[in-house]
């Protein structure tokens, strides 16, 4: 992995976009895939139905037509595509991955856990307007088309997951490339490579990277300092409502235990999760005893067990991309409180989730000097 | 040490059911085994078979992983086209002459491609199949024969008729024929001998109010079995001699038994069998079985007897029958409680007694042991065990000691070998 | 459409190592021909046939798939081909009621002297397909 | 005629009073049942030993979180209790909880089951914000009048099997006019004759209005064929079922809250299902693309070969998924079918074995060609 | 270690190269790199062939080996043995078979080769996931347990001692012998089945690699072929003897018919009207008479009694029943004996012989159905109807009736503490009718005698011989049995413990750890058809060499 830059001293490309910024992407892929740059680029496309969008590993230069970079909705968390392609070997193709920023950050995470394997993969990240919840989508695609369509000109968040709209990291770079929108003149766009694989790729493509970075880097600050104060005023909110043991229970009395928050939380990838192994499983007699001690008991009984337990295992490389919220049969807003914790956590550790591929993860890293506000006072 | 290892061996001849179960057996407990057949291939009768009864399994699936098994363990010596002609000595120290005819296909070389068939310019009746096809001089018995070695049959084979011919060898590029091959004698030594030579069928001819050999469409039961055959001539295909499909039939039991004085205890099943085999290719077809006493022993098989019955056949019982041809049919004349009757079919299937090898009083003289009134080998007495004879150190197994269906010629030949293991614990 | 270049069909047939396997032996050493389209993949038993790999098979882009095995009653094992037929059975109905062109899937008992059978079922099932065409299934990416 | 007990109070506060009745008599040690468990009104399956907590109970609640066969079957699967347990499921969790028995998932050891005749239940979302608690006087008057109420399950719409087939116990619901003012509870098994002995109450002979059930029956079937035709229509062939599947996120909620489904480690979650960089080539060398994760179709064939043989139509799958996918619907149609030619009936009998697991030495010679 | 496959096509003379452009196949199949090599070679199954093979895999240093060339069936082991030699793994080596099922089927040389470089593709991927398997061996007991004391089980027993085998002889009686004691003669010879039986008790008690216990029972057996464990109790106490063995042979002989259960044979209602087995205890008493002291002068035999009932022939019922008529005209010259049979089923080589000479005046045979036995005065009466459905009738003294033979009351037991099989008559029921019909789904366990189903003296001493052949030959004091190695494993991390498996497996190979909720195989028994594999849902059982990655991988190449 080649070494970061700051992104002050970046410079980077100005690409023309007259027939919009997608059709230019896809352009500038295509390029680069008969160039041999790419052999395949991971990117999100419509299916026939076109009631959703799925990520697609394209070989095929001609399918790329249908190729989606932008795509309204995230079903699937882009850091799982990666590394299921990645996961069990590098293989022998390079391989652009188009995705948005906390898709990223989120294979980044993967990486520093070995289910990513980055060697032969290029990240590209784009600045993100948000996605739709897929309920919302779903249940009238054409509509949601167009809503987003207006939605991403004119920047408004408003129809999209509550955790986009509170995110202030939409625009962090954290791959190889970024795709810039944000004060980019008409019918241009900025291409801003952050790595030596990201200059590489962009001089393999000929692409001059003279411009420098102001307009976008000012409109990125803005922008996230807005959402940083929505974002602490919202959880300021959200820790009333859900704060405490009892509201806790409350707010995941719904909870049905079916885990698909886990299942499709980018950052769970253990292959059974501890939470449905034979540990959690007891005998009636157990049980019974469980519930003689309070009159009765919830069943099953480790709703929070499981929840905490989760917030655990993975808040510290949580990426807020609220794929669990969308995946929730029983509308808890569980991606917003584990976005929430997750502030906390990381923060404790001063750790960005995927920020840098080589900042260790908290928990297999120590610091001689800290969390000393952990500590017993008196000793 | 040495002498042992010698002594150790076992000869077993005849490579069929019971001879390969017992050669397998004796591989398997160390023992080196002299397997000797007559003819050029494994399998014995059992593999002219389609499906066996009861179960109407098919018996190639049946029986050619035995073979396999056979061919490929190095404990056993097969020796095909071999005949015993001298044996010496006793228990435990046999010495056995045996001709080993030229097959004048080297076992080594041929990869069992069959490109010396075509070639061949002599083409003749073929014997395995009831002279219902035609094969070469040189040839296998058919398709799927283990060893699957073609061998040269000297008395056609133009070369050996004072003819200038080299087809098959200028086909073979694997230099596997050599007329040059030569029949050899082998002297081997042997603790015991187990002939297991099997059985053939009686001769239906000797008999002519059956119109066998003299009317078209009467068929022995081997000739039946190979006409249903899938492997056989007609791919299975169930034809009268002028191409038409047969309508009706009748299958006629005990052919023979008074004459050989004895029940072969097989012939009412197998016939069932081709009951079977008729109904299942022709399910209209139209069928009389004639018998005189249903003899179906034993715990599995009256259950395929009654399911035969479903299929709507005739059951006729007789104790005089006659078959003529009258037209385009065969007429079966019958006396049935002195009453006179007939019936007209187009084709008769004969089930004839089974009966003794031509050869098996020779090769009893030879192995020194007797044989009974019938011709069977004769076993020491049944009430002490049916595979020891006369002669110790020599048994017998399978319908070379009287007809039986295959479970008990293969009971026999483990009996066999439980006899010879068990003997070489007491020395 | 220039009917120079025919449609030949990809189809898998899984045969039992004890008679399917031997009779489509028996079918080569008996010379038969029959169309290249099958090609052959060798199990111990049929039970040993997963519905799992037919379905692999056909999402694949197999054009079709023979499951071949003992007649029943004749299994090298006693009985496996019995559960053979029920899985089968079960996966053919599942591909009915999906209409998901259940007649690309066979299943034939040949035994290992019907070296005809196995090349008669051969040639008539690649027929069937080649009526049927070349499965949709192969080009599709969002399977 | 089976014995039967009449408790004079509406069918849900009988079936209370029956079951408080069975925890201090100490006939059994613990209650399964629907409970309220927080003050929004949340609704979630509990086991109640204390009858003071039977307060909160709702046996009858027409929602269904979680499948309670997966629950007894998670309750009883490492050991069954040592005293008696009563779990009041509807009809479909309690076939559920059979065929799971059948699989070595669970036992009938000490556990009684209360069943009833189900009117059906609510999707889960609209288990937010009170909207099923607005809903409930429509839904009992639609039992009552052997009609389908509005917005249940579209699974519920369309079950034909809404009478138990092993209960110890049923609770006399659909088409009974009188469940405000009395609960029919019938005592269908010694076990379930046992458990009301010594109840003080009225018992009698009765047995199901066969009459009225038929009435929903009808309604239902018609539904269901409705429902089936619909999907049918949609089902041609694979550009068919991408069109259905093909916003499958591949979160196996469906898989996860399934009741026959019960593996430890999901065969399609398991490392022979995952792709190898080979995998990905030789894929991509056919299609030039390839969905990633792959394996939606299979995943979806593949599970239905595995389970539609003992589908019991719940609906829980629908539920769950995320994007809406009608699995239950596909699923139960299959299941139907496929269970028809193997003529069995999922649940039915807990001493009937699966199909895939025995046969008959002649069946489905017509499947041989 | 690097992983370098040799891939070697062989020409088999015109065979295949004839019919497949190898060339092409060679350069289709080259392509990936842990493809190291790429040759042909004129006929790799002969000498020069393996030698050449050899010293490739030797040169190249290959770790994997492909030979494209005829059919498994033919020369599999062939290059097994050539990876052994060459110091490979001999299950690192996938055989593809372009011969049968390609070069000789298709008219076509393209697409001949087409499908040869499928097939050869599909066996390079499919060999990249194998793995070397072990060959295992496990030490075996060879001593036997013998379950039955009838003539069966003591010729069992004798011949296994006699070569020097430990047997352990169960009998439930009080005394050895079975049925056949009760004979006094046997048919065909007319010997006492006296001399038959009582030399061989007197041999067994005096040999002293036999243990015999009477008035025993078989409690437990538990294990499998070479090492099982067996508990023996003695009737009326609770005291065990354990021991070990390694194979057992169930001779435990059968039961007859009871014409109680077909009450038109008056047997129990009327007088004079005997069993088979009653009948030959009286005939051995010396003495045949009836009730009333005086000697019958009129004898009714009646075959196949509850043939119908029991659905099959008992084989040996018209011969015993002919035995009858020599034994009375033995004792009683004058009488006149009636037989009432449907078919004569005589079987075998030396019965004719005996039923012409039984035959004969005052012995008539009468082909008969429809049989009824009636009280007539001090007499009875056998009503039938003849060959022509005509009614008639007989009177007689004394009727005698051969029931058909039946499986023991115990049977089921035993085949259950055995974990063997019944068929549908409740016979112990033979792994393979017609090539196993000592052996049993259970390998090690051998069932002999009319326990396996009707048949007379002789038949039952060859199967107890046949029996001795497969232990002793399987069976060999100090030499170590070798299982399959292609055998089925259960995953204990992802086996659920639903029992699928052990519920479609035909040869109680899988057990169900009750500790820990899961499935095991018994490696030493398991034939390894895989059927367990595809009943399992959650993939947590294999089959070794036939692993879902091994097969799917193939799949994937071969469409």
């Amino acid at each position: 992995m080649s070494k970061s830059k700051e992104t002050s001293t970046i410079k980077t490309a100005v690409l023309p976009a007259k027939s919009g910024t997608k059709k230019a992407i896809l352009d500038f892929l295509k390029n680069a895939m008969d160039k041999k740059n790419f052999d395949a680029v991971i990117i999100p496309m419509r299916v026939p139905a076109g009631d959703s969008f799925v990520y697609v590993l394209i070989k095929d230069v001609s399918l790329l037509k249908d190729a989606f970079p932008l795509s309204p909705v995230m079903s699937v968390q882009g850091a799982r595509v990666v590394s299921s392609v990645t996961r069990l070997g590098k293989g022998d193709m390079k391989i652009a991955a188009v995705m948005r920023p906390c898709e990223i950050r989120a294979t980044i995470e993967l990486a520093k856990f070995g289910q990513v394997d980055l060697e032969n993969v290029t990240l590209i990240s784009m600045d993100c307007p948000g996605v739709m919840p897929i309920s919302d989508f779903l249940s009238d695609p054409e509509k949601g088309m167009k809503l987003f369509d207006d939605a991403v000109t004119s920047w408004d968040d408003s129809i999209m997951r509550p955790v986009c709209k509170i995110c202030d990291k939409s625009s962090m770079i954290a791959g190889d490339i970024h795709i810039g929108t944000l004060g980019a003149k008409k019918d241009t766009f900025f291409m801003i490579p952050k790595t030596q694989k990201g200059n590489d790729t962009l001089e393999k493509s000929d692409i001059k990277i003279d411009a420098d970075l102001d307009e976008w880097h000012n409109k990125v600050t803005t922008l996230s300092e807005e959402k940083k104060k929505k974002r602490n005023s919202a959880n300021k909110d959200l820790k009333v409502k859900t704060g405490g043991i009892d509201n806790l229970i409350d707010t995941f009395s719904q909870c049905i235990n079916c885990h698909n928050c886990m299942k499709v939380c980018p950052i769970c990838f253990c292959r059974l999760c501890y939470f449905d192994s034979e540990n959690v499983k007891h005998s009636a007699e157990n049980y019974l005893q469980i519930a003689e001690n309070k009159g009765s008991i919830r069943f099953l009984p480790d709703t929070i067990l499981f929840q905490t337990g989760r917030m655990m295992h993975m808040s510290v490389s949580c990426v807020s991309c609220g794929s669990c919220e969308d995946a929730c049969p029983a509308s808890i807003p569980v991606g917003q409180i584990f976005s929430m914790i997750a502030d906390e956590t990381q923060k404790a550790f001063d750790y960005v989730s995927g920020r840098d591929i080589n900042e260790p993860t908290p928990l297999v890293a120590y610091k001689k000097d800290e969390l000393h506000e952990m500590e017993d006072a008196h000793d | 040490m040495e002498e042992k290892e010698i002594h150790s061996d076992v000869l077993v001849i005849g490579a069929g059911l019971a001879g390969i179960e017992a050669s397998l057996l004796l591989s398997s407990s160390d023992r080196k085994v002299h397997l000797v057949e007559k003819t050029s291939y494994t399998g014995g009768t059992v593999i002219k078979f389609e499906e066996v009864f009861s179960n109407m399994e098919c018996s190639t699936c049946m029986v050619s992983p035995r073979q396999q098994e056979l061919l490929q363990d190095k404990n056993i010596n097969l020796l095909t086209l071999s005949e015993v002609e001298e044996v010496k000595g006793s228990l435990g120290n046999f010495t056995v002459k045996i001709n080993k005819k030229a097959r004048y296909v080297d076992l080594q070389n041929c990869i069992g491609c069959n490109a010396c068939f075509e070639p061949c310019p002599v083409s003749l009746k073929n014997e395995f199949e009831e002279g219902l096809s035609e094969r070469k001089a040189i040839y296998t018995p058919c398709a799927g024969a283990l060893p699957n070695v073609p061998m040269i049959d000297t008395e056609h084979c133009l070369r050996f008729n004072g003819k200038e011919c080299t087809a098959c060898q200028e086909a073979c590029m694997f230099e596997a024929i050599d007329f040059n091959q030569k029949d050899e004698q082998l002297k081997l030594n042997v603790e015991a001998i187990i002939a297991a030579t099997g059985f053939t069928l009686f001769d239906s001819k000797q008999i002519p109010k059956y119109g066998y050999g003299k009317i078209d469409d009467v068929y022995s039961a081997f000739e039946f079995e190979r006409l249903y055959a899938s492997n056989g001539p007609t791919e299975g295909k169930l034809r009268l001699k002028n191409g038409k499909t047969p309508k009706s039939a009748a299958i006629i039991h005990c052919v023979g038994r008074d004459q050989k004085g004895y029940c072969s205890s097989v012939c009412c099943l197998y016939s069932l069998k081709f009951n079977h085999y008729l109904k299942s290719k022709i399910p209209e077809m139209e069928i009389d079985e004639f018998y005189t006493d249903l003899c179906i022993p034993g715990k599995s098989h009256q259950k395929f007897y009654e399911k035969m019955k479903e299929t709507g056949t005739n059951l006729i019982r007789f104790q005089d029958i006659n078959v003529d041809k009258q037209g385009e049919g065969i007429t079966v004349t019958y006396t049935n409680g002195g009453k006179k009757s007939s019936r007209t079919v187009d084709m008769v299937i004969l089930s004839p007694a089974i009966e003794p090898r031509a050869d098996s009083s020779k090769l009893a003289k030879i192995l020194g042991i007797s044989h009974d009134d019938y011709g069977f080998f004769k076993e020491e007495d049944p009430d002490v065990s049916s595979v020891t004879t006369s002669k110790p150190g020599v048994f017998i197994a399978g319908c070379a000691q009287g007809p039986k269906n295959i479970q008990d010629s293969v009971s026999q030949a483990s009996a066999a070998v439980g006899k010879i293991l068990s003997q070489s614990g007491d020395k | 459409m220039v009917e120079d270049k025919e449609f030949m069909p990809k189809i898998l047939a899984f045969l039992c190592n004890w008679c399917s396997y031997a009779g489509a032996d028996l079918a080569g050493t008996s010379r038969l021909k029959y169309p290249p389209s099958i090609l052959p993949i060798r199990v111990m038993c049929s039970s040993r046939i997963d519905p799992l790999f037919i379905i692999k098979a056909y999402l694949g882009g197999a054009d079709g798939v023979l499951v071949a095995g003992c007649h029943p009653g004749d299994c090298h094992y006693e009985k496996g081909n019995y559960y053979t037929r029920r899985r089968f059975a079960l996966l053919k109905k599942i591909f009915e009621e999906l209409n998901m062109e259940p007649d690309r899937l066979m299943l034939s008992w040949i035994s290992a002297s019907e070296g005809h059978k196995y090349a008669r079922v051969a040639t008539e099932f690649t027929e069937k397909i080649k009526k049927s065409g070349e499965s949709s299934v192969k080009n599709k990416i969002f399977l | 005629m089976t014995k039967a007990l009449k408790i004079n109070k509406n069918a849900e506060q009988g079936i209370k009073e029956f079951l408080r009745f069975l925890l201090e008599s100490g006939k059994v040690k613990g209650v399964f049942s629907l409970k309220k468990i927080n003050k929004e009104g949340a609704v979630a399956y509990s086991l109640i030993t204390d009858p003071k907590d039977l307060e909160d109970s709702v046996p009858f609640y027409p929602v269904m979180p979680v499948t309670a066969g997966s629950l007894l079957s998670r309750f009883t699967l490492k050991g069954s209790p040592d005293k008696p347990v009563v779990a009041v499921m509807r009809p479909c969790e309690l076939r559920g909880f059979v065929e799971l028995v059948k699989r070595e998932q669970g036992s009938f050891e000490n556990v009684f089951t209360i069943s009833m005749t189900c009117g059906g239940v609510y999707p889960l979302d609209m288990a937010v914000d009170k909207k099923i608690e607005k809903n409930l006087p429509k839904y009992w008057d639609a039992v009552k009048k052997s009609e389908i109420p509005a917005d249940v399950r579209t699974a519920c719409k369309g079950c034909t099997e809404f009478k138990p087939y092993t209960a110890d116990i049923t609770v006399d619901l659909v088409g009974n006019k009188d469940i405000d003012k009395q609960c029919i509870i019938l005592l269908n098994t010694k076990n379930g004759e046992s458990l009301a002995d010594g109840m003080d109450a009225e018992f009698l002979e009765k047995k199901l209005d066969t009459k009225k059930l038929d009435v929903l029956l009808d309604k239902r079937a018609v539904e269901k064929k409705k429902l089936f035709d619909e999907i049918d229509k949609k089902m041609n062939g694979m550009d068919g079922l991408i069109d259905i599947f093909g916003r499958c996120i591949g979160c196996h909620g469906c898989m996860r809250v399934c009741p026959i489904c019960y593996c430890k480690l999901c065969e399609f979650e398991s490392p022979d299902s995952e792709y190898k960089p080979s995998n990905y080539n030789s894929e991509l060398k056919k299609r030039g693309g390839v969905r990633v994760p792959p394996g939606t179709m299979y995943f979806q064939l593949g599970r239905l070969t595995h389970i539609s043989i003992s589908c019991v139509g719940c609906g829980a799958c629908d539920d769950v998924c995320p994007v809406g996918i009608p699995v239950s619907t596909i699923f139960k149609k299959v299941g139907e079918s496929v269970q028809k030619i193997f003529n069995y009936i999922p649940g039915k009998d807990v001493k009937e074995s699966i199909p895939l697991v025995t046969f008959e030495k002649e069946e489905f010679i017509e499947f041989e060609e | 270690m690097e992983r370098k496959i040799g891939v070697y096509i062989c020409e088999c003379g015109p065979n295949i190269s004839e019919k497949i452009d190898i060339d092409k196949v060679i350069d289709a199949v080259s392509l990936p790199e842990d493809v190291a090599v790429v040759k042909r070679y004129k006929l790799l199954c002969s000498v020069d062939g393996k030698k050449f093979l050899e010293d490739e895999i030797k040169k190249q240093g290959l770790t994997h080996l492909v030979i494209a060339a005829c059919s498994p069936k033919q020369h599999e082991k062939t290059f097994m043995e050539v990876c052994e030699n060459a110091g490979i793994n001999p299950y690192l080596y996938q055989l593809a078979n372009i011969r049968e099922q390609c070069a000789w089927v298709t008219d076509d040389k393209d697409e001949a080769t087409k499908k040869a470089i499928r097939l050869v593709k599909a066996a390079i991927r499919r060999v990249r996931y194998h793995f070397p398997l072990e060959k295992k061996e496990i030490a075996c007991n060879p001593d036997v347990l013998v379950i039955g004391g009838g003539v069966a089980g003591l010729e069992a027993s004798l011949q296994l001692a006699s070569s020097d085998r430990r047997v352990y002889l169960v009998e439930k009686t009080s005394s050895l012998g079975g049925m056949v004691d009760n004979f006094e003669k046997t048919f065909p010879n007319m010997q006492p089945g006296s001399n038959l039986i009582k030399q061989k008790i007197l041999d067994v008690n005096k040999n002293e690699n036999i243990k015999v216990f009477t008035d025993s029972i078989v409690e437990e057996l538990l294990g499998f072929f070479g090492s099982f464990e067996v508990k023996v109790k003695a009737k009326e106490q609770d005291a065990f003897v354990e021991f070990d063995v390694g194979a057992v042979v169930l001779a435990t002989g059968s039961s007859f018919f009871d014409p109680k259960q077909t009450p038109q044979y008056g047997y129990g209602t009327l007088d004079n009207v005997f069993t088979a087995i009653e009948f030959e205890k009286m005939n051995k008493s010396g003495k045949i008479s009836l009730k009333n002291g005086k000697t019958p002068k009129n004898v009714a035999i009646v075959h196949c009694v509850g043939r119908n009932e029991k659905g099959y022939c008992s084989q040996i019922c018209c011969m015993y029943s002919l035995k009858f008529a020599r034994y009375l005209k033995e004792k009683i010259p004058d009488v006149n004996v009636f037989h009432f049979y449907s078919d004569m089923c005589i079987p075998g080589k030396s019965q004719q012989k005996f039923y012409d000479q039984t035959k004969g005046k005052h012995i008539n045979f009468i082909r008969s159905s429809n049989i009824e036995v009636t009280k007539k005065g001090d007499n009875v009466q056998i009503n039938y109807s003849d060959e022509d459905g005509k009614a008639n009738n007989l009177p007689a003294n004394m009727v005698i009736l051969s029931p058909a033979i039946t499986p023991t009351s115990d049977s089921s037991q035993l085949a259950e503490l055995a974990g063997i099989s019944q068929d549908d008559s409740g016979f112990f029921a033979e792994e393979h009718e017609k090539l196993n019909p000592i052996s049993t789904s259970t390998e090690g366990i051998y069932i002999v005698g009319s326990a396996q189903g009707p048949k007379d003296i002789p038949d039952t001493l060859i199967q107890a011989e046949a029996a001795t052949g497969k232990i002793l030959s399987s069976l060999v004091p100090g030499r170590k049995i070798e299982p399959e190695v292609k055998v089925a494993h259960i995953s204990e991390s992802f086996c659920i413990g639903c029992k699928n498996c052990m519920s479609v497996c035909s040869y109680g190979t899988i057990t169900f750890d009750e500790e820990k909720k899961v499935c095991v195989v018994n490696e030493v028994i398991c034939r390894g058809c895989g059927n367990c594999v595809a009943a399992c849902p959650s993939g947590a059982a294999t089959l070794k060499h036939f692993t879902f990655k091994q097969l799917y991988q193939e799949i994937l190449e071969a469409v």
